[in-house]
C-alpha cells in the first residue's frame, strides 16, 4: 500500500510481506525489507521492535484517509489515499469512456469545493471540472474527453453522491 | 507552632506544599471549585473543602470563602501559594484579623512591594540601583528632556494608565521625545482627562536574573543564590536556571547583598525575589520584589538542597532561619521547564481539555511538579501551567542533557505542550553557550527552527510509522492473530462520533 | 572511547546503565530471554537482541551468545550490571579475548577477589584487618586451640565445604572446641573424603559497613564514602543507607584509606565495594571486596553528586578519575529500600505474577530505580527485586521521613512486596535512633510489629472500608447513578474465573 | 447491611442512607451519620471524600461472601455474611420447624466439609451435624431437635443443593 505523509513531499510504500509467526513479520518498506517484532499491542497503541529497534506507537484517530499516530513522542499524519486523485480520474476521464458520453459523473460522494469550468467552456480530456472533499481529502474530478461544457449540474458546497452527474460535455 | 495549614490554591503548587507538610506532620486544608472535583491537591491534602464556582473570583479569590473554611476546619494558617492571592495585602491582612497566620510577608510589607513607585523610592533610599529614569512623574516635556539627556538616549516614554507593552513609546533624541511627549500627554488627556507619564532608560538587550530571598522575623536575612529566567515568551518565564551563566561567585555575593538590602528596605519577612535586569555590560537594575514563592522556586532546593516551603512555615513561625550566608553554597546546576498546555504555533495561545494518557519522566536528577495524572482534565478556567519539570547535574551540561532525556520522555495525550520548542531550545548552540536574552526566542529565529526540527523528527520516524501503517492494514483487512492475548482496538474519531 | 555498550542483564540495573548511556550519548544494546519480550530494558535501549529461553544459564549466563550478539551488534563494551555475569572472571577474560571491553575489574583482579583465602592473605600483607581467625585450614584440634586462645572465645569452626550457614559450629570453650572438632572432621571425611576447618572469631552483634571505591588504571584511588546495609534478613540486605549513624568523619577517612589499601592490595580497577562488619566496640574487619556495581550504589550517588555508571565508564576508557578525595564530602543523607516481591510471612518467599496496577512515587528527594510498569509481570525466573526507592534528605531524618511517605505512595498491585514491612522498620525507635544490627528484624521482634502495624491500620481504616461497602451494595441493588459519566464495573474473580 | 472485617472482632454496621445528588450521600456507619462525596468511579475501584477526606478504594475481589479491597494502600477484606451461620439456624434447627419433623434439611447448598454426628448418637437441638462451605464460608448445619440420628444422607466431600436432606432425625 502507498502512503503520504504530511509535511513530506514523497509517496511511501510498505506492507507486511510475511508472516513469521511468534508475533514477528517481514515488512517490506520503500522496497527494502525490515524485521518486525510485537512487543504488545493495546486500545492505546502498538509497540514493537523493527530491525532490533524498539518504537512506541500511540493511535490518535483512524480515518478511511488518514491515520494519525504518535511514533516515539513524534506525531505524524499518513495519508492512506494519496493516488485518490489518480484513481478517481482513472474511473471518469482517464480511460475506458465513451467519448461519445455526455455525462461526467462522480466516482466518489463528497462536498463540492469548488467549480473550475463554466458553462460553455471549452474543455480539454483531464481537465479539472470541479474539487470534491471526500474522505478528508481533495479530490480533481477531470473532465474525460475533450468537448464544450454544457452544463454544470452540481453547486458549490452541495453535495454528489457516488454516480452523479458532474456535467454534461459534448 | 502551625499545625494545619489551609492551601488558597490548587494544581501542583497546592501539591507541593502538601508535599512538605506530609513531611513535617502538619495537616493540610485543600480547597476546590466546581472545575476541582477531581484534582489531585483534594485527593492528597488531609482535608478537602468545596469554596465554589470554576470562575476563580467565585471560588480561589473568595477571601471571606477561603477564612470561613480556614476558620471551620480549625487551619492555624494559609498558605496562598503563587497567584491569586498570594501578593493581596488586603487578603493577609484578613488572615491577621482572623488570627490565621498567613505564610508570607506582612500586608504592609506587601503593599510596599507592589507599589513601583514607593518601591523604587525605598531602593533609592537603600542605594539600590533602579532602572535610570524619573524618579516620579514628570510634569513637563522639559522636564522629560533634561531626565532623558541625564540617562542617555534611546529612552522609553511610559504612560502609568498603560501596561503590557500599551502606552509606552521609543524615543531616540530630543526632538522625537519633544513630538512623543504631546501626542502621549494629548491621548492620556482625551481618554484619563489626565496625564501620567515617566522616562525611563530603555535597555536593548537584557537579561532577567533574580536572587530568592529570606528573612525571618528577628531579621536574619539571607539570600539564596541566583535564578536566571531570561527564556521567556511574552514577559512569561519559560525556562529557569541556577546558577546563571553569567553569574561568578564575586558578582553573586555582591548582587545577593543588593538583594539582601532590597529585603530590609521593605521590611520583608518570610520567602521573597529580588528580579533584576543585568544588561551585557555586566550591571544589574533592581525591577521588584516578588511577595511570594516563585514557581520556579524547585531550581534554587535543588542547588541549596533546602525545603524552601519549610523554611517559609519555620520562618512564619517565629523561628530564626537555622543558616546563615556563608553555610550556602551552589551545589551542581539546576534547570526547569514550564510544561503549559499551549499551541506553540498559535501565539502560544492556551491548549485544554481532558488528558487521556500521561507519561511523566523519572529517574536520577530529575524532579516533575505536577497535578497531571491519565484522566485528569486541563481546565480553561486556571493558568496553562500542567507541570514543571526540573533536572540537577553536576553541571549545567549535565543538567541539560538530563532536561533534553526528560523532555523526550514526556507524553501529555490531549492537549498542545510547549515540550516540542523546549527541545528546540536547549538543542540551540546559543542555550548551549548561556547566550541568554529575553528576546531569545525571536533573536534566534527559535520558532523556525521548531518547524524545522519538527519535520526532521518526522523523517526520521517516517519509517517506523510507515511500518505501523502496514502492520494496521494488514490487521484491519486480514485480521490476522498470531497469539490469542494479542488483541486490538482501533481508537478512530469517527468512530467515538 | 566507548561508543555502543551491550548490557548484559536485565530489569532495574539495565535501565540503570541505559539512562547514563542516555545521557551521554552511547548506543546500548539489550539482551533478553523469553520471559523478557515486553520488559522495559528492551523498550528503553537503542537495540534489542534476543538470546534465549527464560532459563538464566540459557540467556543471560549464556557467555558466548552474549559475545555474540555484541559483536554482531557492534558494541564495543559490555556491562554486567550486577549478579549473573558480573564477577565471573572467565566472562571477563572472554570479552578481552574478542577485543570487547569489559567494564570492571580485570580478571586476574576479579579472580583474586572472589578467592576468600587468597585475598585474605592479600589483606594480611597490605595490613587490613579481617576477622581474626586461622590464617589457613587448620590442621588438627591443637592448632585449632592454639588459634582460639589467642583470639578469645566464643569462636566459630567452619567447614570450607559448607556455605550458608551450613558446616558452622559455634563453640565457647576448650572442651566445646576439641569435641566439635572431632565430630566436624568425622562428618567431613564421611562426605567429602577430606577434612578443611577454619577457626574463626564469632562476632555477636555486628554491622554491615561498606565503602564504594574507585580505582583508574592510572593508579589513582577513592573511596566515595560509605554505606551502611546493616538491615537484613538471610543475609540479603534490605535497607541501606548512607552516611553511616556510626561513621564520624574521623572514621571515615580512616576506613577509607583502609578500603582504598585493599583495592590497591588487589590491583583492582574501576568501581568496587569494601565490605567492612563493625563490632560495637568500633572496630571494623574486611571481610570482601564485591567487584561489581553495587544493587545500593544509589545512596552514594545521592549523597556525592556523581553517576557511578558514568564513573565506571570514562575508568573503562582509560580516563583519570577527575577529581580528589579531597574533593568529595558527605551532602545529606540518603537512604534505600529494596522494593522485593515477596511474602514477608511466608520466610521472604518470592511471589510472583503479573502486576495490573502501579504506582511509583515522585517528588523532590525522591528516587525510584525500577523496571515496573502497569501490565508488566514479575518473573519468577529472576530475583525478587522489582524496585529501588531511594529518597534524600539534607539529613536523616528528613529522608527517613520522606521515605515514609513515599512507601505510602508505592502501590503494586498483583504480588506481596517488603513495602508494609519497610514502614514498619523505619517507625521503630531502634532504626530512629541509628540502632542497627544485621540481627535487626529477629532483635527487636520487627515480624510482630508488623502484624501488629497492620491490625492497626485496618481498624483506622475500618470505616472507610464500610463506607465503600455500602456504597457498593447500594449500587449493585438499586444501581443509583447520579451523574451519567459515573460508571462502575465490578471486577471479581468469580466472574474472571 | 452487617459486616465482618477480617481480623477485627466487632461486627459493624454500614448503609447509605440519603442520596444528596451532585454524587454527595449520607452514610451510617456504626450508626453514626457521615457525609461522602465520589469524585471519581472506575473499573479498579472508588475515590471519594469522607467528611471531607479524601479516600481511595481499589476493589480486588467480590464474591457473594466477602469485598477484598485496598482501602488507601491497606488491604481489606469485608465478610458480607457474618451472620449466615444464625440465617441458617433460624431457618433450619432453632424455630418454627415441627419437632415431629424428621428430615433435617440444608437451607444452602454446598460442599459438605465435615460431619460431626454419627448414625446412632443422641443430639440435642442446636449441635452441629454437619458444616457446609457455601459462598466461600463454612456454615454450620445444626439439629432442628432434641432426637436420635437415625440416617445421615450426606458424603463429606459431596455436594448439597438447597432442600436437601441432611439427615433423618428422630
Amino acid at each position: 500500500m502507498e502512503y503520504k505523509i504530511a509535511d513530506i513531499e514523497d509517496i511511501f510504500n510498505a506492507e507486511i510481506t510475511q508472516v513469521l509467526g511468534n508475533s514477528e513479520y517481514l515488512v517490506k518498506i520503500n522496497d527494502k525489507e525490515r524485521h518486525l517484532r510485537i512487543l504488545a499491542m493495546s486500545t492505546r497503541g502498538i509497540e514493537f521492535l523493527l530491525d532490533q529497534k524498539y518504537h512506541n506507537i500511540r493511535y490518535l484517530e483512524n480515518t478511511t484517509a488518514n491515520i494519525k499516530m504518535v511514533v516515539d513522542g513524534v506525531q505524524i499524519t499518513l495519508n492512506k489515499h494519496h493516488k485518490l486523485n489518480q484513481i478517481v480520474y482513472k474511473n471518469t476521464g482517464e480511460t475506458g469512456r465513451d467519448d461519445t458520453q455526455v455525462n461526467l459523473r462522480s466516482q466518489i460522494p463528497g462536498k463540492v469545493v469548488s467549480i473550475d469550468a463554466q458553462e460553455g467552456a471549452k474543455v480539454k480530456k483531464g481537465d479539472v471540472i470541479c474539487v470534491l472533499e471526500s474522505m478528508k481529502m481533495q479530490v480533481s474530478v477531470k473532465s474525460h474527453k475533450d468537448g464544450v461544457v454544457r452544463k454544470i449540474k452540481i453547486k458549490k458546497g452541495g453535495s454528489v453522491a457516488k454516480n452523479d452527474v458532474i456535467a454534461e460535455i459534448e | 507552632m502551625i499545625k494545619k495549614i489551609l492551601i488558597a490554591n490548587r494544581g501542583e503548587i497546592a501539591l507541593r506544599v502538601i508535599r512538605t507538610c506530609q513531611a513535617l506532620g502538619i495537616k493540610t486544608v485543600a480547597v476546590y471549585s466546581d472545575e476541582d472535583y477531581g484534582s489531585m491537591h483534594v485527593k492528597k491534602a488531609t482535608e478537602a473543602y468545596h469554596i465554589g464556582e470554576a470562575a476563580p473570583a467565585k471560588s480561589y479569590l473568595n477571601q471571606e470563602k477561603i477564612v470561613e473554611v480556614a476558620l471551620a476546619s480549625g487551619a492555624d494558617a494559609i498558605h496562598p501559594g503563587y497567584g491569586f492571592l498570594s501578593e493581596n495585602s488586603d487578603f493577609a491582612n484578613l488572615c491577621a484579623k482572623n488570627k490565621i497566620k498567613f505564610i508570607g510577608p506582612s500586608g504592609k510589607s506587601m503593599q510596599l512591594c507592589g507599589d513601583k513607585m514607593k518601591c523604587k523610592d525605598a531602593m533609592a533610599k537603600a542605594k539600590v540601583p533602579t532602572v535610570p529614569g524619573s524618579p516620579d512623574l514628570v510634569k513637563d516635556s522639559d522636564e522629560a528632556l533634561d531626565i532623558a539627556n541625564k540617562i542617555g538616549y534611546p529612552v522609553l516614554l511610559k504612560s502609568v494608565f498603560g501596561g503590557g507593552g500599551r502606552g509606552i513609546r521609543l524615543v531616540k533624541n530630543d526632538k522625537d521625545l519633544k513630538e512623543a511627549f504631546e501626542i502621549a500627554t494629548g491621548e492620556s488627556m482625551a481618554a484619563f482627562g489626565k496625564s501620567a507619564l515617566l522616562v525611563e532608560k530603555f535597555l536593548p538587550k537584557i537579561r532577567h536574573i533574580e536572587f530568592q530571598l529570606a528573612r525571618d522575623k528577628h531579621g536574619n536575612a539571607v539570600h539564596i543564590f541566583e535564578r536566571e529566567c531570561s527564556i521567556q515568551r511574552r514577559h512569561q518565564k519559560l525556562i529557569e536556571m541556577s546558577p546563571s551563566p553569567v553569574v561568578d561567585q564575586k558578582t553573586r555575593d555582591k548582587i545577593g547583598q543588593l538583594a539582601v538590602n532590597t529585603a530590609i528596605a521593605v521590611d520583608y519577612t518570610n520567602l521573597g525575589t529580588a528580579e533584576f535586569l543585568r544588561l551585557d555590560d555586566g550591571s544589574f537594575y533592581f525591577i521588584e520584589i516578588n511577595a511570594r514563592l516563585q514557581v520556579e522556586h524547585p531550581v534554587t532546593e535543588l542547588v541549596s538542597g533546602l525545603d524552601l516551603v519549610k523554611l517559609q512555615i519555620d520562618i512564619a513561625n517565629g523561628e530564626e532561619i537555622p543558616f546563615k550566608q556563608k553555610d550556602l553554597a551552589v551545589n551542581g546546576c539546576a534547570i526547569e521547564c514550564r510544561i503549559n498546555a499551549e499551541d506553540t504555533f498559535l501565539d502560544f495561545a492556551p491548549s485544554t481539555g481532558p488528558v487521556s494518557d500521561v507519561t511523566i519522566p523519572a529517574g536520577p536528577g530529575i524532579r516533575v511538579d505536577t497535578y497531571l495524572y491519565p484522566g485528569c482534565t486541563v481546565s480553561s478556567f486556571y493558568d496553562s501551567l500542567m507541570a514543571k519539570l526540573i533536572t540537577w547535574g553536576q553541571n549545567f551540561e549535565e543538567s541539560r542533557t538530563r532536561m533534553l532525556n526528560a523532555l523526550s520522555d514526556f507524553y501529555v495525550q490531549g492537549v498542545e505542550t510547549s515540550i516540542p520548542l523546549y527541545k528546540t531550545i536547549l538543542q540551540t548552540k546559543e542555550f548551549r553557550e548561556g547566550n541568554l536574552s529575553t528576546d531569545f526566542l525571536e533573536r534566534f529565529n527559535v520558532l523556525d527552527k521548531l518547524k524545522s526540527d519538527i519535520k526532521k523528527d518526522t523523517i526520521e520516524k517516517q519509517d517506523v510509522a510507515l511500518a505501523a501503517a502496514a502492520l494496521y492494514s494488514t490487521y484491519y483487512s486480514s485480521r490476522i492473530k498470531t497469539t490469542p492475548e494479542i488483541s486490538m482496538h482501533w481508537k478512530s474519531k469517527l468512530d467515538r462520533a
